[in-house]
């Protein structure tokens, strides 16, 4: 309790108020994560002092500016124990990482009629990629099911592994359900099929502890802004031999190695994926989103948002007129999405949004998941290291007041 | 809590004055919102003159979406249908009298632009744009 | 005299000292420009009071972030006078804008044999790019030849025109000749010959004003880094009928209307383009430094910059062992590259380093220039609103001691 | 200005002990960097106990890069093929006696690049990975 009202500290916008005497609470961090003071520092103090182009100059400032840029890939990398810090390529955010590998491994390594394999929990950002490259060079594409209490549906998963997929991608955790996927084994099954395996860390790099060459994934997509970290930056890791196989993304400066009017060698790892000037201040940030997840301790982090989850899970359980989605007993990641009977989601937040709240309405970007549950949209909180239970039981009250507004 | 949802906008949602369908109508026009799943259908009857006789909704959606649906035809019984082609925005926040960030702006807007097609004619799924400012 | 002091006093890094006594000479604003306060405080204070994330959300901060994300925009929009905000596309940099368009109009109006029409004078941002484009679909790229002045050879161009080129695709500015292109006869020639014309603003849009309209051209690409803004962030100007028919470049959030499992349908203009969580905050600051440049006026800055162009450029030629790169006649933009008999540009660019003078040396991501010309490598100084006459002796002063200490 | 600048790698640059070509070489090896356009060629020759006894470089390149050629050469003369496997970017920056960034970093581990790769016999046009730290 004292420790969480340090970090809480720590974060400028959760002294905001919403109206006068009104105080934010944020229940909507798996959308976006506040940011800590160190975290904006960092880059203030980077445009403040040592701001300049990276990688190419000779001065004072653009070193410092590529060592600043290098060590916070250095830091991500170690994070998420990656073997080497080349192995790790700054994207925008998840959502580029995943269409780079669609467009730099799909593109030169996938054939018509060869199988990619989803789930139907996907976020659109594991959906859309795929569909644009089917639609381009005709792959073909499966879905593992989603079992009526949000689990995926690990015998129809063995199953269409005999398919004989060359990719399986899927996400970590889901931003709907809480469900946290068993990453390690599915990858384990995937390569024994002679798939490849894609995650979407971006639940899961945030809030628990990840080590890519223990799940022994190929390539995994975060993005810095759920982790504490800035917009404009996220991270793609991939193996070092996959990487080095796969053809350049983007063209332009930095991922050369050679240039000709009549064609161009490309750079090493990792720049050969970096195109033009990279969002150097932001990595900055991520890199101190690193230092400060890394100094409150992941595991810290993961227990207080297991118990916050429990919290409210329990709590909102019992509101009569409220169901939850999401699979109960299972360790779950902290988000909660639901229907209030009879009131639509967007109702539902805007109403607490007076009193403060802020929690998400609408279908999270997973359309698909949300037809198969046969509702257009959810009210969906969700948590961070910096939730407080008294949080919880406002979110509650509120939902209260909804209801008999409606009544 | 309660600021932004005039009781009118609860009132109209839960008891509203022109939920249903026409059987037949002269026009109909239906229109969704993929964010938030809202579906709206507009049923009109016209007279010889080009007034609107007759105005029903049906669909589902939030209450913002339904209540300025059924304020929006409360307020177009009787009025020809060109008039009904030069109404915006401005009208729809008028009837609602609340204010609305963008994403319930759309909301609103939602049973305006179906009218608005309606009255304009557009063939279902014809994409057309529509100017609601 | 008194305004660039006002001026500089809002750049915080500016006040640095390279090492102790010796104070920053910045002259290497074309890689990158430093930034005001403004941009950087309105930054900080979006992350302090108002992040969230965008467009889906219906709570205050994520109407809040909404409306300073587009508001932003339009701000962008009118500077380069757009006809309308939803032609303006957020990239992550020029490069990344350039790659859009080779990938989503050049992938599906270009068939093999084709031809794009470059010029000698390219960044690798606009040239790689279009290698890329060439190797998986078979189109041909031609040059416009440069002129041993550094011009574009007009004569030439016409004749390339007439081998009926699909695009033209140029720089406003050369980032090491500071040549600046003659845009819209340019593109009125190619629309004559039927081809459409993309260019290259990112020493240009920094440096004077421009309007996409006048110019006439179909698609316009620039950074906010190099115009005070933040990294992580550009622009990709298009005409509306164009953008509408392309594909999706990215998948993802955001960038849809609708997702199923067995596809999706892209969201309007210019969402359409902006796949999964943009760079909200780098937006916000984008719009201030476009802010900032308004209330300098871009007419000023450009004058101030012709005269110390014009200062720097006489005092340069005045030196034995120097040779000036690039036209003098012309008007030209705020770089100088050069050469120094007999030294190595990394080490005059190191030395001048040691006296606190950045400048920048190598091939400036323009190897087939430096080839054309027979030399790897130049010495490059550039300037911006914040350059100094006394600057400008002192890299005069810095470039006789280097030449003394290697004579 | 010139405390970077140690006036041994301007004396070693403008007088180098071991600029030339050897014809023929028991071992030549050369490579480039394409960032700064410098390329540096390594003849040497070696006796039969598997030692050094002759080097030179050729090419061109800014004052830290052929410096730190001449230096590096200056220093292997006599030994065994064998003790320059095992050198490493440490030995250059002793050598050379001043810090560097990471660009001018990449000049002066240039000639210790080419060397090793001849002192491994790789041949010119594979593509090996060095261990250089
Ligand atoms: C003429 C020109 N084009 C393109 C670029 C690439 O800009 P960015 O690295 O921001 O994508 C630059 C800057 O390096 C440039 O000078
Ligand atoms: C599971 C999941 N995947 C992908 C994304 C996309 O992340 P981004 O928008 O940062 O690319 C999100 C967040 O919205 C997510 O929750």
């Amino acid at each position: 309790m004292n420790e969480i009202t340090r970090i809480r500290s720590d974060f400028p916008i959760l002294q905001r108020e919403i109206k006068p005497g009104v105080p934010l609470i944020y229940l909507d961090s798996a959308a976006t994560s506040q940011k800590p003071s160190l975290v904006l520092d960092s880059m203030s103090e980077y445009y403040a002092r040592h701001n300049a182009n990276i990688h190419r100059g000779v001065h004072t400032l653009a070193e410092e500016a590529t060592e600043l840029y290098e060590a916070a890939r250095g830091k991500i990398s170690k994070f998420i124990h990656a073997r080497s810090h080349t192995e790790v390529i700054y994207t925008r955010n998840t959502t580029e990482a995943i269409n780079l590998v669609a467009y730099s491994w799909g593109r030169k390594f996938l054939k018509p009629g060869d199988i990619v394999l989803l789930t139907e929990m996907e976020h659109h950002s594991n959906l859309v990629p795929w569909h644009i490259l089917r639609d381009s060079i005709g792959i073909e594409l499966k879905f593992i099911p989603v079992t009526a209490d949000g689990l995926l549906d690990m015998a129809e998963y063995e199953k269409l592994l005999q398919l004989e997929p060359k990719l399986v991608s899927f996400t970590h955790a889901s931003n709907v359900l809480g469900t946290i996927n068993p990453v390690q084994e599915m990858a384990r099954s995937a390569h024994r099929a002679g798939a490849l395996v894609l995650v979407d860390g971006a639940q899961s790099v945030p809030h628990f502890s990840v080590d890519v060459q223990q799940l022994d994934v190929d390539f995994y997509a975060f993005s810095a802004h759920k982790m504490l970290g800035p917009t404009g930056i996220g991270a793609l890791y991939g193996k070092r031999e996959l990487l080095e196989k796969m053809q350049p993304f983007m063209g332009g400066g930095d991922m050369i190695r050679e240039v000709r009017l009549e064609g161009f060698t490309a750079n090493e790892l990792p720049y050969k994926f970096e195109a033009g000037t990279p969002a150097i201040a932001e990595a900055v940030g991520f890199g101190s989103a690193v230092d400060y997840l890394t100094q409150i301790g992941m595991d810290a982090i993961h227990q207080h948002e297991l118990e916050i989850t429990k919290y409210a899970y329990s709590l909102l359980m019992n509101l009569p007129g409220v169901t939850l989605f999401g699979h109960e007993k299972q360790k779950r990641g902290g988000v909660i999405a639901f229907e209030v009977a009879g009131i639509h989601p967007h109702d539902v937040a805007q109403l607490l949004d007076s009193d403060g709240i802020a929690v998400r309405a609408g279908h999270h970007c997973a359309m698909p998941l949300h037809q198969k549950f046969g509702i257009p949209a959810t009210t969906r909180a969700s948590f961070y290291m910096y939730t407080e239970k008294s949080e919880i039981d406002k979110l509650i009250l509120g939902l209260k007041k909804v209801q008999k507004l409606f009544g | 809590m309660d600021d932004m949802y005039r009781e009118a906008i609860i009132e109209h949602y839960k008891n509203p004055g022109y939920h249903g369908v026409l059987e037949p109508a002269d026009i109909s026009f239906e229109d969704n919102n993929p964010l938030c799943g809202d579906h709206l259908r507009i049923d009109l009857r016209i007279d010889a003159g080009g007034c609107i006789t007759e105005a029903a909704f049906s669909g589902h959606g939030c209450a913002i979406s339904q209540a300025s649906a059924d304020m929006l035809l409360g307020s177009i019984i009787g009025k020809p249908l060109d008039e009904v082609k030069k109404m915006n925005k401005q009208d729809i926040l008028d009837l609602i009298g609340i204010e609305l960030g963008p994403v319930r702006l759309k909301c609103a807007l939602l049973s305006l632009k179906v009218l608005k097609s309606a009255a304009y004619g557009i063939h279902q799924g014809e994409s057309v744009e529509l100017d609601l400012d």
